[in-house]
């Protein structure tokens, strides 16, 4: 047992919205390699589970930790770890993908490598400020961060929204990437089948 | 650390400055006020020197309060508070690099302006130092103040008044040191007790300020 | 609506481009004699004034650039309304090359005014007086116009916004032309424009109507001026345009 | 189509009264600077009467100045606008219900405080109903303004600053004639010339400006 | 020919943005009853054509029209007959649901009608600000503008995107009854299978 507690950890974690109990008495683990699909029909509560999870909210009831430790108190040497893109975008609109790429970088103290860009097929929209994206663009541009930040947990708030084929194969080779690398992930989605996976974790809400 | 600090801090002036109502908006204010009084009140200077110092500060207390709501809120809407938040950052200092970014927007333009508020206003030139120091020592507080309430505001939706109760007075002894200061400035009076006790209260503000806004935005964004 | 057909000719960017290439000498050469005889006239040739001395002579610079800047901002308004209905993308072009030609009419209106105003009425400015105030506006106007269509990076959306502000802004004409006689104010009041019983003597009113010919012309000699040099920025990639260069060089 | 005003309208003031802040903010910066001038200044009467109608004029225009950036970024940012765009309300009418909730949330408030500031600053009683009726019969123009300015730029993203060029310009009259009237009444005489002055631009703004407006609102979403 | 032109037209459209062509000669014409598909990948153009279309923006070049009129200067009596659902919400986030759609019922002169919201599996979160919904809640509730308008034409920007598979049957639900009662409908998808249908015009950019 020496991996216990050693990955994202949910301890009967139990979320409450208004007079209402989204659900209660969840746990799981999920350990380094693995991947976990969240799923359930809307309003279920996956968006709220997924916040809790990042240390973005607390649980109403539970506890969640990442290597033994609270999420919404890492230590210094641990924060950064768990990177989340929800429904929201987190790019600047004024600025243009290339600068929010820049800004990504220095926060997440990586480089700014402009072959992302390439790679989501942004590159002709580098000096286009992120306003005037497509809305599949915009969460192409987002994803960015997850490269280059490199956190080993991988929270991700249905990333297929608003992609294209081309665009979902990103998203899929890069989980992959992540998986084989070490990392762990947890998905929220309405198309399970798009993340079929052997040995993956589903958590039904 | 530092690197994050100046890149925000970046960030958010090269934001404003694409946004240029922003940082033109408080300078078109301040132009027009100060136009704008002593057309309004009677133009014999001995009058409107008396009221100088007053326009002021009620200028820069609008014009930081101007970008209040939209502090946080911009960056609470499009999620790239929550990825700050995630991030690798100390929340205080992404704090501090916003606020500052805040303070070089706002007041920094208003103390480039004094000269024009002195015309107007038919000061003494020698006051001019006295009011830029001033502005320059009591404006800190103030943009933390407005943080904080802005900070708070985020949270309480419903409670967004509140947070003006709460500001709003804190702000009272620092527009009443600054006029003071610029009054005694007029009269050629010595102008350091006044002055030392912004500069006191803005080592406080920004020393304590931006943990609180810290905390205040973590409840926030929940 | 249906249109005639010669609508359509005037928005046509290379025959206006044309016509206005054959207009400028004529608009220019009359424009500078009538200028010249008129200043020749109005500083020499009458009288100084029993009352004022010398510094009645504004009268022959004041009123006409004022009366100028009106009609600019007309001319502006109007073409940019038919820009904005009729989406013709010349006649935006006419009221922007209009725009800073009455910025500096206005300008001038409001520089000589305000000297004249020092030995008559005592002051440069005088805030509280309407036609100074509404002119001023017009002098804003004319520059929030041209600062409006800077921020957009599209000209074809500038050019639609800055006609609703163009077209707005009318309203200020009438306001300025009436307020002395709304308001009893500083400024004098109509003095030539009553024609049937004009209250100023023959002797200065020759002058006096020489200048305002010679400002209106003047103007549209400088519209047509800057029209042409609007036409080739917006048309620079057409093949009429290209070949009109050619030929001109050639 | 009164169905539809009336459901903007209160949609709108709904709106406003859940997000207190959007009154309290301008009122409590009211306060603020009412009861902060008479200190500021000399506290002599004989001075402050001659000043109270200057500032209450600008305290009017500045807080219809707040919401400015507002007025219609948050319906277009929310989709909001376009859905009203396609509607089979004319734009023009929703326009005029949205000025009116936007005059309804910044002026009505200002108007009822009209006593406090007559309080602090040594007004005369008799001059209240001036003050009121000039605030009621240029504040719509204000509005109207504001809101032609909030829209000619809503397209924009770099050049927000036009909008104050834009209105502030145009709002030189109104507070001129505004506190011509009010000074006036201060000195016991007739107010007449100036009120009429006010209402007719009122007249002008509301009958042409929401045509304008919903024009330009038509070229800033595309 | 008599009905030439009476649906919805488009006329050698082309849209530019920026210095870029996104695509030209778009000629296409909508009969009552028909349903079309658009599709093409990540910042094709599908949003700034279904915007043209809805008359919120002009085309560059060409012409659009419904039954004969431009659709950016539609005469009173036709105004409304075009219903718009695109990657924004159109909600007001400080109003309940329920105040959302009486303000639609106002607006769009039908009755509010609750039992829209029973559809939709939204009638417990009628009394909760459109702020606190999920993102799948949220566009639910802005699709009961569709059926308050009553629109002929429906212009649907990736309506299925966030809804779960019972949200997914809504629309196709209402979609279908839309079609059979002589309306017609664009679709911009990324999964034009959610949509088959006999018939259907694909539009490919
Ligand atoms: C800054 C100050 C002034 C401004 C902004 C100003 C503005 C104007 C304007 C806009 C007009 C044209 C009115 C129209 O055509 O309807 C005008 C005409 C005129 N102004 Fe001034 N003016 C100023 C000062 C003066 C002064 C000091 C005088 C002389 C005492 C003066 C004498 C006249 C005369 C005689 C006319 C022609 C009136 C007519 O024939 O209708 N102005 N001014
Ligand atoms: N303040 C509140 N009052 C009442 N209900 C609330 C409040 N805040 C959130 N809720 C409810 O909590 C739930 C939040 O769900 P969440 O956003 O986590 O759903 P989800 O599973 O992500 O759904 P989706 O698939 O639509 O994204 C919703 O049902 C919402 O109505
Ligand atoms: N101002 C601009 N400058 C440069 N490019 C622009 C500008 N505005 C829009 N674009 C480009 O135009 C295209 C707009 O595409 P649109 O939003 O219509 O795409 P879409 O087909 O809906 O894509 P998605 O599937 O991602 O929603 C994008 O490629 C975008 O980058
Ligand atoms: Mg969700
Ligand atoms: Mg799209």
């Amino acid at each position: 047992m020496t991996n216990e507690g050693r990955g994202l950890r949910a301890e009967d974690v139990a979320i409450w919205r208004g007079d209402r109990c989204l659900f209660e008495s969840l746990n799981f683990e999920l350990r380094p390699g693995q991947l976990a699909l969240l799923v359930g029909p809307n309003g279920a509560g996956k968006t709220s589970l997924l916040r809790v999870l990042a240390g973005l909210a607390s649980p109403t009831v539970g506890r969640v930790s990442w290597q033994g430790t609270a999420v919404d108190a890492l230590p210094p040497e641990l924060r950064g770890a768990i990177a989340y893109r929800g429904h929201l975008d987190g790019l600047k609109k004024d600025l243009t993908v290339a600068e929010n790429l820049h800004f990504f970088a220095a926060i997440w103290g990586g480089t700014a490598d402009l072959s992302l860009l390439v790679e989501l097929k942004l590159e002709a929209q580098a000096h286009t400020r992120a306003r005037h994206l497509s809305a599949g663009q915009r969460r192409r541009a987002a994803l960015v961060s997850l490269r280059v930040a490199a956190s080993p947990v991988w929270i991700l708030d249905e990333p297929m929204t608003n992609l294209d084929a081309e665009g979902r194969a990103i998203v899929m080779r890069w989980l992959t990437e992540h998986l084989a690398s070490g990392g762990c992930a947890i998905v929220a989605t309405h198309q399970p089948k798009d993340f079929e996976r052997p040995g993956a974790l589903v958590i039904e809400l | 650390m530092k690197r994050a600090f100046f890149a925000i801090l970046q960030r958010d002036l090269q934001i404003a400055f694409r946004r240029v109502s922003e940082i033109a908006n408080p300078l078109l204010f301040f132009i027009i006020v100060a136009s704008l009084f002593p057309l309004a009140v009677s133009p014999d200077s001995e009058h409107l020197r008396g009221i100088g110092g007053g326009v002021l500060w009620v200028v820069a207390l609008l014009s930081s309060l101007l970008a209040l709501e939209g502090l946080f809120r911009a960056d609470a809407e499009d999620g790239s508070l929550e990825q700050l938040m995630l991030s690798p950052v100390p929340l205080g200092v992404a704090v501090l690099a916003k606020v500052t970014a805040h303070w070089l927007v706002t007041i920094v333009p208003l103390v480039l302006l004094t000269p024009v508020l002195a015309l107007s206003f038919a000061l003494p030139v020698g006051v001019l130092p006295v009011m830029a120091f001033a502005l320059l020592l009591a404006t800190p507080t103030l943009s933390v103040l407005v943080a904080l309430g802005a900070a708070l505001t985020l949270g309480l939706r419903r409670g967004g008044a509140i947070v003006g109760l709460l500001v709003l007075p804190l702000t009272a002894p620092l527009l009443i040191f600054g006029t003071r200061a610029i009054d005694l400035g007029v009269y050629g009076e010595s102008v350091a007790a006044p002055l030392y006790l912004l500069a006191a209260l803005a080592a406080l503000a920004v020393s304590l300020g931006p943990v609180a806004i810290a905390a205040a935005l973590r409840v926030g964004v929940e | 609506m249906k249109l005639p057909r010669w609508f359509h000719l005037f928005g046509s960017p290379p025959f206006v481009y044309r016509l206005a290439g054959a207009l400028i000498p004529w608009l220019g050469g009359i424009a500078c004699t009538l200028l010249i005889v008129g200043a020749y006239w109005s500083l020499v040739v009458v009288p100084p004034d029993a009352v004022q001395g010398e510094v009645y002579r504004i009268l022959y610079i004041h009123p006409q650039t004022a009366y100028v800047s009106m009609m600019a901002y007309v001319v502006m308004a109007v073409t940019a309304g038919i820009g904005y209905i009729w989406r013709i993308k010349l006649a935006h072009a006419v009221a922007v090359s209009a725009a800073p030609i009455g910025a500096s009419f206005t300008a001038c209106a409001l520089v000589s005014g305000s000297l004249w105003g020092r030995p008559t009425w005592g002051t440069y400015w005088e805030w509280g007086d309407p036609r100074i105030m509404f002119e001023t506006l017009l002098l804003f106007l004319f520059l929030s116009y041209l600062a409006l269509r800077a921020a957009f990076e599209d000209r074809d959306k500038a050019d639609r916004v800055s006609a609703i502000l163009a077209v707005v802004g009318v309203v200020n004409v009438p306001i300025i032309h009436y307020s002395v006689l709304w308001w009893n104010t500083l400024h004098q009041g109509p003095t030539i424009s009553k024609l049937d019983s004009p209250s100023m003597a023959t002797e200065f009113l020759i002058p006096f109507l020489i200048m305002m010919a010679g400002f209106t012309f003047c103007f549209y000699w400088l519209l047509l001026s800057r029209l042409r040099a609007e036409i080739v920025e917006r048309e620079r990639d057409t093949r009429w345009l290209q070949d009109a260069l050619q030929g001109g060089r050639a």
